[in-house]
């Protein structure tokens, strides 16, 4: 069977090429339909594919492979491949079913916009390079998406390009997930020299065939990819870039920076697990990172007052969630968790944006409140996000949360403090989502200006705010039971860890711990409730009671200003002064001036020789053709020349 | 006979030389290096070069130092006044010169017996001979000098019109 | 035969032959005056002697005994330098001129004062040489009217010699040989039919060399170094008596001489224009004597028809002088010279 | 045909030199003639790789024709798939250039013209001489339009800043092209000929002795190097970019030297090449990192080009100086991207220069909105200057990075990879300050608001089709590099094999 | 019967006060003709060794000297006017604008 995956990519490049190219002559109903139709028509290939799958799995994992190759050169053969199997499937389904969302809720959101034609084209080259990023079958073609997706975040971000920040924020997303690819280029130079090939398949075969690979290079491979994983999904200590990235329109960070793209490495990381099996290390780090990612950003998110910051600070939190679950080598959790948050996170960033597009544009929390009513669509699919994410039983977030904090706990004493971690973060996200929750929706309206009144969204945006709501309700069922139950069964061929650890925990300890879930959870709500369930200043008491800890959260921990400090301006002044002064002024330059004067005085002595009188030419014509006759003479010894020339004559 | 007309003739052209250098007036000037000039044609007949003897009255006798005793006239040039140009002309060229004179004659006279004598009319070649080779073997050269000349006659012309009319 | 012998003949000849060429040039002028005098319907000179056959005795006393001006202004050594030059060369150039048949007398011609194989370059090399006597009278004489004649009468000469000898060149291609002598015994076979104007197809050739002949010899119609009208008399306004009769006997000495070259190499000679229709005769001196017959019946009509030249044709202007020499006589002797080449090597 | 095709592609543009030469200069007609000459010389110079045999090794098309017989100099020239594309891309260069030039160059259009198709032939000569003489006379040829056409045309009127400029450029380069004579002429002493190929096999059959061989390798190096530039010996390039037209600045830097780095000194001396190699490597690096960094810092874009070439420039020879096959393709490569995707920004940048006047990037800023078309072309070229994958820059980094970690030296490898981050950085720094943020005063006040400051129809004919082929590069590198591989075969023969270390050496491979 | 090396010696000789002439000739025109003389000089020792040698090139030889000296000839006396022209003068010493 053939499921024509090359056309999962190339649909959307054609929408980019088309409303990229001509957008801006074409209608804007015109650039509407094709841009929605790229999507859908990938979605519905993806949709056909799983159909074909889900009816025979064995044929997994499925190889398409572009016959006339891409590099073949000097002995290193790279291939445009996809493959197909049941992570990438998921992945697929995810993309372009959320993408599609979005895409509609776009079509609303920014209706009202210049460079309308611009956007599509951006978004659907997105969807064209993250879905190559999934289907690669091989690290560079993966490579290739990796960077493609960071360009088309780039261009989305500095979508509102007149504004200096926004501009700012591209530019720092762009080099930031640079330095994070140089991460993944050294693995792939790494795993060019010690494999001689970049296909997964054969790099899973190869290490399969040497058990006695452990650590070592593969250590280096696994740490070398997940510094790379660090710059696409925003941990410790590339985070920095994620927050700035919501300058860019909301639609947006709820697509690129909170469902799809930011989870690109968590899919690497699952993708490559047959080389974290073999390396503890690696995993540990990976563990630690996420863990320290979530609690890190939870922290900071508790103050943050831009409604979109918040989210933001949670995604990078739920991330190092999601990093913790690789870490602790369930992957099933992991991409469980990564589904069911894009699920409720782009919901959360709809109805968010819903939000501000009701405010005309005003992000920030306080100077919200009593939407409740104004907006009574959006307030309740955003109360279903807040209460998935939060993990009230039931809900999506509930279950993939637990999954992972539970294959946390069995991993010995190491994993006794990361789920601990987990447990406190899960507290505090509880918080600060209903935090979120009460500034915005409760209350009376704090905004200054009264002129104009917010009003509810049109349906083009709706629509797919009640589709993500009811899916992050329902949708963590899918992983209800034994084992993550269907979802982690479709996915077990692929994503077995090696050593899979056997505990299976007892019943009793499993309850418990899903009663602490519970618990936090609620006591996150609780908390939130007593300080801004009413009108009071207990937060503000608290911050006054605390300054420290709060200008540090405030503040961010002031990692921007420390890494501004440390190393961008090191490096300017560097540049500028050392290189452009003292090497490139000084010695480069300098030298050559030295060796032009030099000339120069040579140049000065030498023509003061020419009088410009022809007698003194004459003179030294003279005594030149003396001496040259004089050399000649005493050159031939004895035998003057003139005898020379007899000989020659034939005398 | 040969040594006789030799000595005249030799003397003779060192006067003329001689004179080139003392006479201060171009014009005298001239008419010794014609006297030099005769002499050395007469020279060239007596080392049996009859056609280079009379090319030489021709040419030069009879062509180019008419244009100098012309362009002296035009001129009308006068007596050349005494200026201080340069010292190197005298404090390197004089003695430059007298070593290099020194030094030819010294290799002249070292390499003397080598050489055969000259006789009266031992070795005359014919013009016939001297067309063959020039005609034949040297006829590039011989066009391209004509083509040189040519190109000397335009030069003058280019050079010497006035910069006012056309 | 010795070296002295040699010597004593050569003087000899030389004597004879310059006195004979002296009187030879004092007759020309007669002639002319007698010639142009009948041209402009007039009598000539006939007082002194039958038909004034003495003026020219006359005319050489006169100069002779008229006081010698030499003026304050002039560059005396080459004011003087100068007639002699013009002088001398007039003289020299007939030296190696041939006028007689090839008899010898122990190995030494007769006729002829030096039969070089060079011959006709050295004819040129002289005629070249003799510019100077002009140029430099005119410049020394210290007078602007006679450096005018001076330069005209350099430039003049100058130009005209390139056309002169380019206009022999022809001529000696189909001899093959630079010797006067050779020359005139290759056409001597057929008479007038092989006479290098007519058999030898040199009649552009000698056109040519007329003109230049003309030009050389500062003759009208190219008399302009001594134009009287302009210049009230040149490069020789300045001079007086034998100084002056120097450049007058020089003048003519030059037309005899031109004469001579263009007798020997356009005309055959002292060859008869009848070939050997006319058997030789017996007797020795009369053999001897024929030939000199004929080349100077042969001169004196050249100069003759000098002299009709100068009667009838008016002076150019001088720059109609150089055009005429640049741009048409020299380019039509370089066709001769061609189309002569070609005539020879495709017989 | 196939004898003559390359005196054919030589003999274009001279043709038309002469042409424009005798021609009256009369407005735009030396500009079209030019333009004509040059497209001509394209189409015989894509006649090579259309009828180029990609199996064989060694050199075709070839016409040897003796010249002078002492010094015994021939008229050899010929085609392998090392010079093939560059013989195509200065082809391609040549109208781009005239175009690029079409408004720039006001008066003096016949000089400027005829120069430039001079130097046009001369650097297809460069490329196909075989006979080391005639290359010398070819290569010294390209440097004198150069040098005299950046003396007239000097862009900036601070005077003296196209003679000062010029003067540079001709110190630098040709202060060392003399000891490269001095070095041809002793080879011509020690073996009689200049024929490359028996050059070659006479140096391989070490009849030299190795001592001189080292001191000519070194004169050879040198000359090159400068031409490129290498590191150290950059320090004509600035000036020059910033005052060179653009037509020949686009040309000015990298093909002719790094062309002749591979053939006559790798070609050539392999053995010495070897022994240089560590310090090559080294070079290279320090000067992709040097470039980038000052790139970053730079005030004036012609500046920030030219430390951003030598930047570039240094990736190809850190491929040229690992000595495996894939970096000598992944070099060559990056020789044509760098010639289509310098081409694209500095005619962008010349267009930029020749609406505003300025180069000091200060004074631009949120240009996007005026110049839409322009943004976007620049956005394209910047991202395959980064070597944003399926763009050409990526593919050619990539070979030369990987094949230098695998094959080389794995530290000068993952140096020069900090570079691919550092160039993302002052590329995108660049956009950044001149086509966004809010527009500048000098922006916001621009003459007459009804004049389309856009791109003209002829820019837009110059940058689509470069575009075009960014991307084909960047998709299909097959189709070039099949062609150069098996011209820079030999190359990497004499040395070591391809780098690909079995599965079965991983326990040793992998300490980092 | 003289030996060559008189002509010889008297090439020399007049080469030398060619050389002289130039040296101490104020005025351009008699510099141009101590040129003519050395030139001359040089022709006549041409002359000897073809006669030493009976080789027909030597001749040759002088035969090209005359020519290119005509040529120079003419265009140096054309230089010279021109320079007149110009400067009103012909002293060398005064025509020294080709300076540092």
């Amino acid at each position: 069977m053939t499921l024509y995956l090359w056309l999962i990519p190339l649909l959307p490049l054609a929408g980019f090429l088309i409303n990229g190219l001509l957008g801006s002559r074409l209608t804007k109903a015109l650039v509407t339909t094709i841009a929605l139709l790229a999507p859908l028509a990938a979605l519905g290939v993806v949709v056909r594919a799983a159909l074909l799958v889900w009816s025979s799995p064995a044929s997994l994992p499925y190889v398409e492979t572009c016959p006339l190759g891409w590099i073949h050169a000097g002995g290193l053969n790279i291939d445009f491949a996809f493959a197909l199997d049941q992570l990438t499937l998921v992945m697929l389904l995810v993309i372009t079913g959320v993408g599609f969302l979005i895409h509609i809720y776009s079509v609303g959101y920014m209706s009202l916009e210049e460079g309308y034609a611009r956007y599509f084209a951006y978004l659907n080259l997105f969807l064209f390079f993250m879905t190559i990023l999934v289907l690669a079958e091989n690290a560079l073609l993966m490579f290739v998406g990796w960077e493609g997706v960071g360009l088309a975040s780039y261009l989305l971000i500095g979508f509102y390009f007149s504004r200096t920040s926004a501009a700012n924020a591209g530019l720092k997303a762009f080099i930031v997930n640079r330095i994070g690819d140089f991460g993944f280029l050294i693995a792939i130079f790494l795993l060019l020299a010690n494999f001689g090939s970049l296909s997964f398949s054969a790099l899973a075969a190869n290490i399969a065939a040497h058990p006695e690979l452990q650590g070592g290079v593969i250590t280096a491979i696994a740490l070398c990819l997940l510094f790379g994983a660090t710059g696409k999904s925003a941990q410790i200590p590339l985070y920095i870039w994620l927050p700035d990235a919501m300058e860019g329109p909301t639609p947006v960070s709820a697509l690129i920076h909170a469902a799809t793209m930011v989870t690109a490495g968590v899919y690497m990381i699952a993708r490559t697990h047959f080389l974290y099996d073999r390396s503890p290390l690696a995993l540990t780090v990976v563990a630690v990172i996420g863990a320290a990612t979530a609690l890190f950003a939870a922290t900071i998110g508790l103050v943050q007052t831009d409604i979109k910051r918040v989210l933001a600070y949670s995604t990078v939190s739920q991330l190092g969630y999601m990093f913790l679950g690789c870490g602790v080598a369930a992957y099933s959790a992991a991409i469980f968790h990564l589904v069911t948050h894009a699920f409720f996170k782009a919901l959360l960033f709809l109805a968010a944006g819903s939000v501000i597009h009701g405010l005309s544009g005003e992000q920030d929390l306080r100077k919200m409140g009593g939407l409740r009513k104004k907006l009574p669509i959006t307030f309740w699919t955003m109360t279903a996000g807040v209460f998935a994410i939060a993990g009230f039983p039931g809900l999506s977030g509930f279950f993939s949360k637990d999954a992972i904090l539970t294959a946390a706990f069995q991993q010995g004493s190491m994993g006794k403090a990361l789920w601990f971690v987990g447990v406190v973060t899960a507290l505090l996200t509880s918080f600060y989502m209903f935090r979120l929750w009460y500034l915005a929706f409760f209350g009376e309206s704090r905004s200054d200006d009264h002129t104009h009144h917010p009003h509810e969204s049109p349906w083009s945006m709706l629509g797919p705010l009640v589709l993500l709501a009811i899916l992050s309700v329902v949708g963590g069922w899918m992983g209800f039971g034994e084992g993550l139950g269907r979802f982690g069964a479709f996915l077990r061929p692929v994503l077995t860890p090696a050593n899979a650890p056997e505990s299976s925990i007892s019943t009793s300890l499993e309850i418990a711990l899903l009663a602490i879930a519970v618990a936090v959870a609620l006591t996150g709500w609780f908390i939130a409730h007593l300080f801004y369930g009413s009108r009071n200043n207990r937060a503000a008491n608290l911050a006054a009671a605390l300054p420290g800890p709060y200008k540090l959260m405030v503040g961010k921990y002031w990692i921007d200003e420390l890494y501004n400090n440390t190393i961008i301006k090191p490096i300017f002044l560097f540049s500028r002064y050392i290189l452009g002064w003292v090497v490139e002024e000084g010695i480069i330059r300098g030298s050559a001036w030295l060796l032009a004067g030099i000339v120069t005085l040579l140049g000065e002595l030498l023509r003061r020789w020419q009088s410009g009188n022809l007698r003194s030419y004459a003179g030294w014509l003279a005594a030149g053709a003396a001496l040259l006759l004089f050399a000649i003479l005493s050159a031939s010894l004895g035998a003057s020349a003139f005898t020379l020339h007899l000989n020659w004559a034939g005398h | 006979m040969h040594l006789a007309l030799f000595l005249i003739f030799a003397a003779f052209a060192l006067a003329g030389a001689t004179n080139l250098l003392l006479q201060k007036h171009p014009i005298n000037a001239a008419l010794s290096l014609i006297v030099v000039m005769s002499s050395l044609a007469v020279l060239y007949l007596l080392l049996g070069a009859e056609f280079l003897a009379v090319a030489q009255i021709i040419v030069y006798a009879g062509a180019i130092m008419v244009l100098f005793t012309f362009v002296i006239m035009l001129l009308n040039e006068g007596v050349e006044e005494k200026t201080h140009g340069s010292r190197v002309a005298k404090i390197v060229g004089f003695p430059a010169v007298a070593v290099f004179l020194s030094l030819v004659a010294s290799v002249i006279l070292a390499e003397q017996n080598h050489l055969s004598p000259v006789g009266l009319n031992d070795g005359i070649i014919r013009i016939q001979d001297l067309s063959a080779v020039l005609f034949r073997d040297l006829l590039l050269p011989f066009e391209v000098t004509s083509v040189l000349i040519l190109i000397a006659i335009l030069g003058a012309v280019a050079l010497a019109r006035k910069d006012g009319h056309e | 035969m010795s070296i002295w012998l040699f010597l004593l003949l050569s003087l000899v000849k030389s004597v004879l032959v310059t006195v004979i060429f002296l009187m030879g040039v004092a007759y020309t002028v007669l002639l002319e005056r007698k010639l142009v005098a009948r041209i402009q319907n007039r009598w000539g000179p006939n007082r002194v002697g039958p038909f004034g056959l003495l003026q020219p005795l006359i005319d050489g006393a006169k100069s002779f005994l008229k006081e010698d001006v030499v003026p304050s202004h002039v560059n005396k050594f080459i004011y003087l330098l100068a007639p002699l030059i013009a002088l001398g060369c007039a003289l020299l150039s007939i030296a190696v001129v041939p006028f007689g048949g090839p008899l010898a007398w122990h190995g030494m011609r007769i006729f002829l004062i030096s039969d070089l194989n060079i011959g006709l370059l050295v004819l040129l090399g002289i005629t070249s040489v003799g510019v100077y006597g002009i140029a430099l009278a005119g410049w020394s004489s210290n007078n602007k009217y006679s450096l005018l004649g001076g330069l005209r009468a350099s430039a003049q000469m100058i130009s005209y010699e390139l056309a002169l000898g380019l206009s022999l060149v022809g001529v000696v291609l189909q001899t093959g040989s630079l010797r006067l002598s050779d020359i005139v015994t290759h056409q001597a076979v057929h008479g007038i039919a092989s006479w290098n104007i007519f058999g030898g197809g040199q009649f552009f050739a000698f056109f040519i060399y007329l003109m230049a002949a003309y030009a050389e010899t500062n003759r009208s119609p190219f008399d302009l170094p001594e134009a009287e009208t302009e210049l009230a008399g040149g490069y020789n306004i300045e001079y007086s008596s034998m100084k002056f009769a120097m450049f007058f006997m020089a003048e003519y000495g030059n037309m005899i001489t031109v004469g001579c070259v263009a007798t020997l190499l356009f005309l055959g000679g002292w060859t008869s224009p009848l070939g050997d229709l006319i058997p030789p005769p017996q007797n020795i001196f009369i053999q001897a004597l024929v030939p000199l017959f004929w080349f100077v019946l042969k001169v004196f009509s050249f100069l003759f028809l000098y002299i009709w030249v100068r009667g009838t044709l008016p002076r150019f202007r001088y720059d109609q002088l150089m055009n005429f020499g640049w741009k048409y006589l020299l380019p039509l002797a370089m066709l001769n010279i061609v189309g002569t080449s070609l005539w020879l090597s495709f017989p | 045909m196939d004898t003559q095709i390359i005196t054919l592609i030589l003999l274009a543009p001279l043709g038309g030199a002469l042409l424009v030469a005798l021609l009256p200069d009369r407005g735009k007609l030396p500009a079209w003639v030019a333009l004509a000459t040059t497209l001509l010389t394209l189409l015989f110079a894509l006649h090579l790789p259309a009828h180029f045999n990609y199996s064989a090794t060694g050199f075709q098309f070839q016409s040897d024709i003796p010249w002078l017989a002492t010094p015994n100099i021939h008229y050899h020239v010929g085609v392998d798939g090392l010079s093939l594309w560059l013989v195509v891309l200065t082809g391609l260069l040549g109208p781009v250039g005239v175009l690029a030039s079409w408004n720039v160059i006001r008066e003096r259009r016949k000089t400027f013209y005829t120069l430039f198709l001079v130097q046009q032939t001369a650097m297809l000569g460069v490329f196909v001489s075989l006979d080391l003489m005639l290359y010398y006379g070819f290569w010294e040829l390209s440097l004198i339009p150069m040098a005299i056409l950046i003396a007239m045309y000097g862009r900036t009127q601070s005077d003296p800043g196209g003679p000062k400029a010029a003067l540079r450029f001709f110190l630098f380069t040709f202060i060392p092209s003399a000891p490269l004579l001095v070095a041809l002429l002793w080879l011509y002493a020690q073996t009689r000929t200049f024929d490359f190929v028996t050059l070659q096999s006479a140096i391989a059959s070490g009849r030299i002795p190795a001592g001189p061989l080292c001191w000519l390798s070194v004169a050879f190096l040198i000359a090159f190097a400068v031409k490129v530039p290498v590191f150290p010996l950059h320090g004509w390039l600035t000036d020059v970019f910033s005052e060179a037209p653009v037509a020949l600045a686009m040309v000015v830097a990298g093909k002719l030297g790094l062309y002749s780095l591979i053939r006559f000194h790798v070609g050539l001396f392999p053995v010495q090449a070897h022994q240089a190699a560590p310090w090559l490597l080294a070079l290279a690096t320090i000067g992709i990192l040097y470039g980038a960094l000052l790139a970053l810092v730079q005030k004036d874009f012609w500046k920030l080009l030219a430390y951003a070439t030598l930047s570039h420039l240094s990736f190809c020879v850190l491929g040229i100086y690992g000595f495996t096959l894939a970096g000598l393709d992944g070099s060559v490569y990056q020789i044509l991207n760098h010639g289509v995707s310098a081409g694209a920004i500095f005619v962008l940048l010349g267009a930029l220069y020749e609406r505003f006047g300025t180069s000091q990037i200060s004074v631009y800023g949120g240009l996007a909105k005026k110049t839409p078309a322009l943004a976007t072309l620049f956005v394209i070229t910047t991202l395959s200057l980064i070597g944003l994958p399926i763009l050409n820059g990526f593919v050619g980094e990539f070979l030369i990075l990987s094949s230098t970690f695998t094959g080389a030296s794995r530290f000068w490898a993952i140096s020069a990879t900090v570079g691919v981050i550092l160039g993302a950085a002052y590329m995108l720094l660049l956009v950044q300050r001149i086509f966004q943020g809010p527009p500048s005063d000098m922006v916001a006040q621009l003459g007459n608001p009804d004049r389309d400051y856009d791109l003209e129809p002829r820019e837009h004919l110059i940058l689509w089709p470069l575009a075009a082929l960014m991307l084909i590069m960047g998709v299909a590198p097959g189709l070039w590099i099949k062609g150069i591989e098996s011209g820079v075969l030999p190359a990497s023969q004499t040395i070591s094999a391809p780098a690909k270390i079995a599965v079965s050496s991983i326990p040793q491979g992998g300490q980092q | 019967m003289i030996p060559s090396s008189w002509y010889l010696i008297l090439s020399a000789v007049l080469f030398s006060m060619g050389v002289a002439g130039f040296l101490i000739k104020r005025s351009l025109v008699t510099v141009f003709m101590s040129i003519e003389l050395m030139l001359n000089a040089v022709n006549l020792s041409f002359v000897t060794f073809a006669h030493e040698w009976h080789m027909v090139k030597g001749q040759i030889f002088v035969f090209f000297v005359m020519m290119v000296a005509a040529a120079e000839a003419a265009v140096g006396l054309a230089i010279i006017i021109a320079i007149f022209r110009t400067r009103a003068t012909l002293n060398v010493d005064q025509i020294d604008l080709m300076k540092f």
